[in-house]
């Protein structure tokens, strides 16, 4: 009811700055719960960069079971937030998701084991149970295991898969010798919870070679035909990155932001603020285009599953240019 | 005070064994703890700590208490977080579920007493309806629902609404058939019509039976809004704040999130309990 | 020469605490009945008649006075299974076959199997109901119920037979068939029977003795001896003895009402 | 446009035949035919919709796409099944009615308990359970068995409240017989109290049946090894798998629906006596 207000607002005002046209609405379904990973979009519409640029945005949260594709394929969003590789497997599904921006530049993305589970390399994974998102994010965590030759099908010599619900329990109570973290949440909880860092092993998807781009923005590739979404798009990105750029010079304000949008009021300030300092390590290095490389990076990694790879073919038109050179230029 | 009691015997001894499962619960975390801190508790020392650990396997009663007190009672209602304000967010889906709920159920109901066809061949498909883990379809009817246009309060209704109507139906279609043959016949001694006889009779014979049907639909759609939070993100209500309190390992949260459900839920059935008392004691039903 | 006394009653009260306040049920019944009678209580609704058997079975405890059923106290009667109890309806269990349900009395005081068929065949036949042994009881009309629950009543060796009001939901041509069947049995058996009803002819026809009653509180306001024979075919109750006893219990009724 | 009129056309068509059908003296063989017929219906206007409206199989598949991965996918619906079902939904659906029936029968004897655990058990059957997957499964780990202690804890009160129920359930006069024999408490309880329960018994135990196997799934959904109905559906729905998805939804579906029946049947079995069976 209330953002149902305040956008309300939102548009009184904007009808009363520029009453030549009404704002563009853009709608964005974000990957999670609103937190601190998606503060850009928030900076954004709170700092008034969306309405600057003459767009009405609405942010919509995602969960544990919204499959933003699948939100973008039913009309729900304009845009989504999504992680490349279930993207690219998407669009093998026959849906035509097309990267317009990144402004993640780095993956976040680990494995936190425990040392007394006797874990302190990859090579000690195997009879091990380890614990993995899945909903689109084990995509990462397959091809990893198959680079290093390990079964996930519970077979002799392999590693034991869970499915990890969305908290760290397994590697508190000892159910799992790793579980899958991000460095600017998970990883906290664990620590939160009262294991200190040095009773943990972490194992960066990026320095094992197996990151994958996370958390960039996604549109259908029909759309992009149309000018008039294109330059909505424009504008968006734009307004995005400088939401940003501002989010990363000012994380503590940021985090204010986010939590003032939370609107199931469970996070907590302490939480956020850690949080934004660890996704403006992340987001720091992209100006929002895609870099040509990271993206061959990660096809090549998906498709290097052996026997049972993520993606079969060489993605074509899978990203664009287009729009974040327009943006940014 | 003889119906009391009982009641409280009972709830204490629940709490009684509530909190000793709470120090048996939190105990080995209150050791791990102390051991990686290189000292030693003893046992009224691990006692306290079970009492007050920031996140336990299994808050101690009190630790809800406060909690509830403190998101109730000093929050400002309209804060996001306001026990209040979750609670009408999911309120306001459950009442909306189930008032569709029971529309669509006495519908139903009226359709499968009127026609034989509907009897045989919906009847057996409203059982069957019910064995769809509704969880699993609930995200998908919330994006395909989206996809049409529609969005906030109205998809979540509509699980409570699936999971609602089918005590309504059930009880319904007993209350319906329950005029005996003689009233029945009185009924065709007048010529009366199929309508007149559904509304002076069915209808009126069938209260004793919608009542009951009600509390339990009231209580399946409460279940529906919050199961219809959990898939669709930690936004508001109560089933998100279960969600989040999971997510971020916030026990408390999540007992609290889960007593509030109840007491909701105890005091919307006792409602329903209040009207069927007046309603069938107007109607001569209720000695 | 005295006949045996089989169930005595000295000073009996009954107040049962309701929430309205004590309700005085019985006031100083005093009663005896002696082997091989067939005693009948009669007495308008509420006036304790149906408690006072509830007492002598010892489903109900008396607030004050005695009651001795065989010489010992109605609860070790009970526990000795001295009578068989017949109830206003028929209350078989609808799980169990007729032949089922007069096991059931069988299979608790622990009779033999064999013992068990003998005895349901032998009180199936007794009621006139052989060859309804598998039948269930939503299967049988009222009054062939009511005979099935009185061959249950029957089917273990007990001398003293309770009987509440057992016809009164009955048609009068039923009912005038089975009071004949129960005076043959009665003969044949030598049973001492407690008989509650609320029907005069019924009581007269029946009895050798008829206790009425009179309600608020309910106490004994006469008991009157019935001169009629053994031998007793339905034509009797067109006979001046019967019609005078008759009138007699009538005249005990409304004198019991008028004082009460 | 061809499909959806084609599906309405047999959506009609099919109805009248119901209709025609259902006037004929019931028989056995009807009584299956007519809902059948029934369901089959939706299916072809399920087909149709999606046909005629070109629905992305990302939002809803054709029940044609369903069947097809169904057949496909046998071997994985049966690991499935096994994991959810029998080991999850079964085991705590035997164990949480089966101690919710020891604990009635231990209540039924203290009329103190009763009033006081009556209420209580109330109260608890109409919490929203499922909110205490989380809990159960940080309790009891990912495997099978927090999913069947959730199921456990579903079934327990609803199952409790209709025994205790059903064992109040014989007459005052049936029970002053069973005095009047000098029967002991446990020859009251097993000749009487017991099969009057059955009815009200049968009732708990089937509405627990469609209770565990949901309890079993959603439980899943917070946590679980790589396979089960749960699992499935929320790794397939994230994969756009959507055909998958309700390849195992027909799944829970049929067996929920079977596990009712059987449960029905028995039912029948037990209390042919009771009046709403003799019908």
């Amino acid at each position: 009811m209330n953002r149902l207000l305040t956008t309300a607002l939102a548009g009184v005002l904007a009808l009363g700055t520029s009453v030549a046209h009404a704002a563009d609405d853009v709608s964005l379904q974000l990957k999670w719960v609103t937190q601190a990973q998606f503060a850009g979009y928030y900076v954004a519409l709170d700092k008034g960069f969306y309405s600057d640029e003459d767009l009405n945005v609405t942010i919509k949260p995602g969960g544990p079971d919204i499959a933003p594709a699948q939100v973008i394929a039913g009309g729900g969003a304009d845009v989504v937030l999504d992680w490349m590789p279930s993207a690219l497997a998407s669009r093998e599904k026959g849906l035509d998701l097309v990267n317009i921006a990144q402004p993640f530049k780095t993956s976040g993305m680990m494995l936190t084991c425990r040392k007394d589970a006797g874990i302190s390399s990859p090579a000690d994974f195997a009879g091990k149970t380890l614990g993995v998102w899945f909903f689109g994010n084990e995509y990462p965590f397959l091809s990893w295991m198959n680079k290093l030759g390990l079964k996930t099908d519970g077979s002799d010599g392999g590693v034991t898969v869970l499915k990890q619900g969305f908290n760290v329990d397994p590697i508190l109570q000892g159910q799992a010798a790793c579980v899958s973290t991000m460095t600017y949440n998970e990883y906290w909880q664990i620590i939160d919870a009262g294991l200190t860092a040095d009773d943990l092993v972490v194992f960066k998807y990026e320095d094992q070679g197996v990151a994958t781009l996370e958390d960039g923005m996604y549109v259908l590739g029909e759309n992009l035909k149309d000018a008039a979404f294109k330059d909505k798009m424009v504008r968006f990105v734009r307004a995005s990155m400088k939401g940003w750029k501002w989010a990363e010079a000012n994380p503590d304000e940021a985090a204010g932001i986010v939590l003032d949008n939370d609107a199931s009021g469970a996070q907590t300030e302490e939480h956020q603020k850690r949080m934004m300092r660890e996704i403006s390590k992340l987001t720091s290095g992209s100006n929002g285009a895609l870099d040509p490389a990271d993206f061959q990076r990660t096809v090549d990694s998906l498709m290097s599953g052996g026997s049972d790879p993520v993606i079969t073919k060489q993605p074509v038109g899978a990203w664009t240019h287009e729009i974040s050179d327009a943006a940014l230029n | 005070m003889r119906s009391f009691a009982p009641v409280l015997t009972v709830v204490g001894a629940i709490m009684v064994i509530w909190y000793g499962a709470a120090v048996a619960l939190n105990s080995s975390w209150a050791y791990d703890k102390a051991k990686r801190a290189d000292v030693t508790l003893s046992f009224s020392e691990m006692v306290a700590d079970t009492m007050a650990q920031k996140k336990p396997l299994l808050p101690a009663p009190h630790q809800v208490v406060a909690e509830i007190y403190k998101t109730t009672v000093l929050k400002k209602i309209t804060s996001k977080r306001s026990l209040i304000w979750h609670g009408w967010v999911t309120l306001s889906a459950t009442l909306l579920g189930f008032a569709m709920g029971t529309g669509f159920g006495i519908l139903l109901a009226v359709g499968i007493v009127h026609s034989r066809a509907m009897d045989m061949s919906v009847m057996p498909w409203v059982i069957t309806s019910q064995t769809i883990p509704i969880l699993a379809v609930a995200p998908m009817i919330i994006v395909v629902l989206n996809a049409v246009g529609i969005s906030g309060l109205l998809p979540k209704a509509f699980i409570s609404m699936y999971l609602s109507f089918f005590p309504v139906v059930v009880g319904m279609v007993k209350g319906l058939r329950s005029p005996d043959a003689m009233q029945m016949d009185q009924m065709r001694t007048w010529s009366a019509t199929q309508s007149t006889m559904l509304w002076k009779l069915r209808l009126p014979s069938s209260m004793p039976y919608l009542f009951p049907s009600l509390k339990i639909a009231m209580a399946a759609s409460l279940v529906g809004a919050i199961v219809g939070e959990l898939p669709t993100g930690a936004v508001a209500g109560l089933g998100a704040r279960l969600l989040a309190g999971s997510y971020y390992g916030q026990t408390i949260q999540i007992w609290s999130a889960l007593i509030s459900a109840a007491v909701l839920a105890a005091t919307l059935v006792a409602l329903i309990g209040l009207i069927q008392n007046i309603t069938l004691k107007r109607m001569g039903m209720l000695r | 020469m005295s006949k045996e006394v089989i169930i005595e009653t000295k000073g009996l009260d009954l107040t049962f605490e309701t929430n309205d306040g004590p309700v005085h049920a019985l006031k100083d019944i005093n009663l005896t009945v002696e082997k091989g009678d067939f005693i009948s209580f009669i007495g308008p609704s509420g006036c304790g008649k149906t408690t006072l058997l509830r007492v002598i079975a010892d489903l109900e405890t008396p607030t004050g006075g005695t009651v001795s059923v065989n010489g010992v106290s109605a609860h070790e009667a009970r526990m000795a299974r001295a009578y068989g109890y017949v109830f206003q309806a028929a209350g078989l269990y609808p799980w169990r076959t007729i032949g089922g349900n007069i096991k059931l009395p069988l299979e608790i005081m622990g009779y033999s199997k064999d013992g068990q068929e003998e005895r349901v065949s032998k009180v199936l036949e007794l009621v006139e109901l052989a060859g309804f042994e598998q039948k269930f009881p939503w299967q049988l009309s009222g009054g062939m119920q009511q005979r099935a629950s009185i061959a249950r009543a029957l089917a273990f060796d007990a001398d003293i037979l309770l009987m509440d009001e057992p016809f009164g939901a009955l048609d009068e041509i039923v009912r005038d068939h089975l009071n004949e069947q129960l005076l043959a049995l009665w003969a044949r058996t030598h049973k001492t029977i407690c008989f509650v009803t609320h029907s005069i002819p019924e009581a007269v026809f029946l009895s050798t003795k008829i206790v009425v009653m009179s309600p608020r509180p309910g106490r004994i306001a006469d008991v009157i001896e019935s001169t009629l024979p053994k031998e007793r075919p339905l034509e009797i109750r067109d006979s001046k003895e019967f019609i005078e006893i008759a009138h007699r219990v009538r005249d005990g009724l409304i004198e019991g009402h008028s004082n009460g | 446009m061809s499909w959806i009129i084609g599906a309405l056309l047999f959506w009609a068509a099919m109805w009248l035949l119901n209709v025609q059908l259902s006037k004929r003296p019931q028989t056995r063989a009807l009584s299956l035919l007519v809902p059948l017929i029934f369901g089959v219906t939706l299916l072809v206007l399920w087909e149709g919709m999606v046909r005629g409206f070109q629905i992305s199989p990302i939002l809803l598949p054709p029940p044609s796409a369903i069947s097809v991965r169904f057949a496909n996918s046998l071997p994985i619906l049966w690991v499935d099944f096994v994991q959810t079902f029998v080991k999850g939904a079964m085991s705590g659906y035997i164990i949480g009615c089966g101690s919710a029936f020891l604990m009635a029968i231990a209540v039924n004897r203290s009329p103190f308990l009763q009033r006081g655990l009556l209420p209580v058990g109330n109260f608890v059957a109409a919490l929203p359970i499922v909110g205490m997957a989380p809990i159960l499964v940080m309790w009891f780990g990912f495997d099978w068995q927090s999913k069947a202690a959730v199921v456990v804890v579903m079934v327990f009160f609803p199952m409790l409240v209709n025994t205790v129920e059903g064992l109040k359930a014989s007459d005052h006069m049936q029970r002053d017989l069973m005095q009047t024999y000098g029967a002991s408490y446990w020859q009251g309880l097993m000749k009487l109290s017991l099969p009057a329960a059955m009815p009200f018994i049968f009732n708990g135990l089937k509405i627990c049946s469609t209770l565990a196997l949901i309890g079993a799934i959603v439980a899943e959904f917070f946590g679980s090894p790589i396979k089960g109905m749960g699992f499935r559906i929320s790794t397939e729905v994230g994969r756009l798998s959507l055909d998958m998805v309700w390849a195992e939804i027909t799944v829970a579906a049929l067996a929920g629906s079977a596990f009712y029946g059987v449960v029905a049947l028995i039912e029948k079995r037990v209390t042919f006596w009771h009046p709403s069976q003799r019908g």
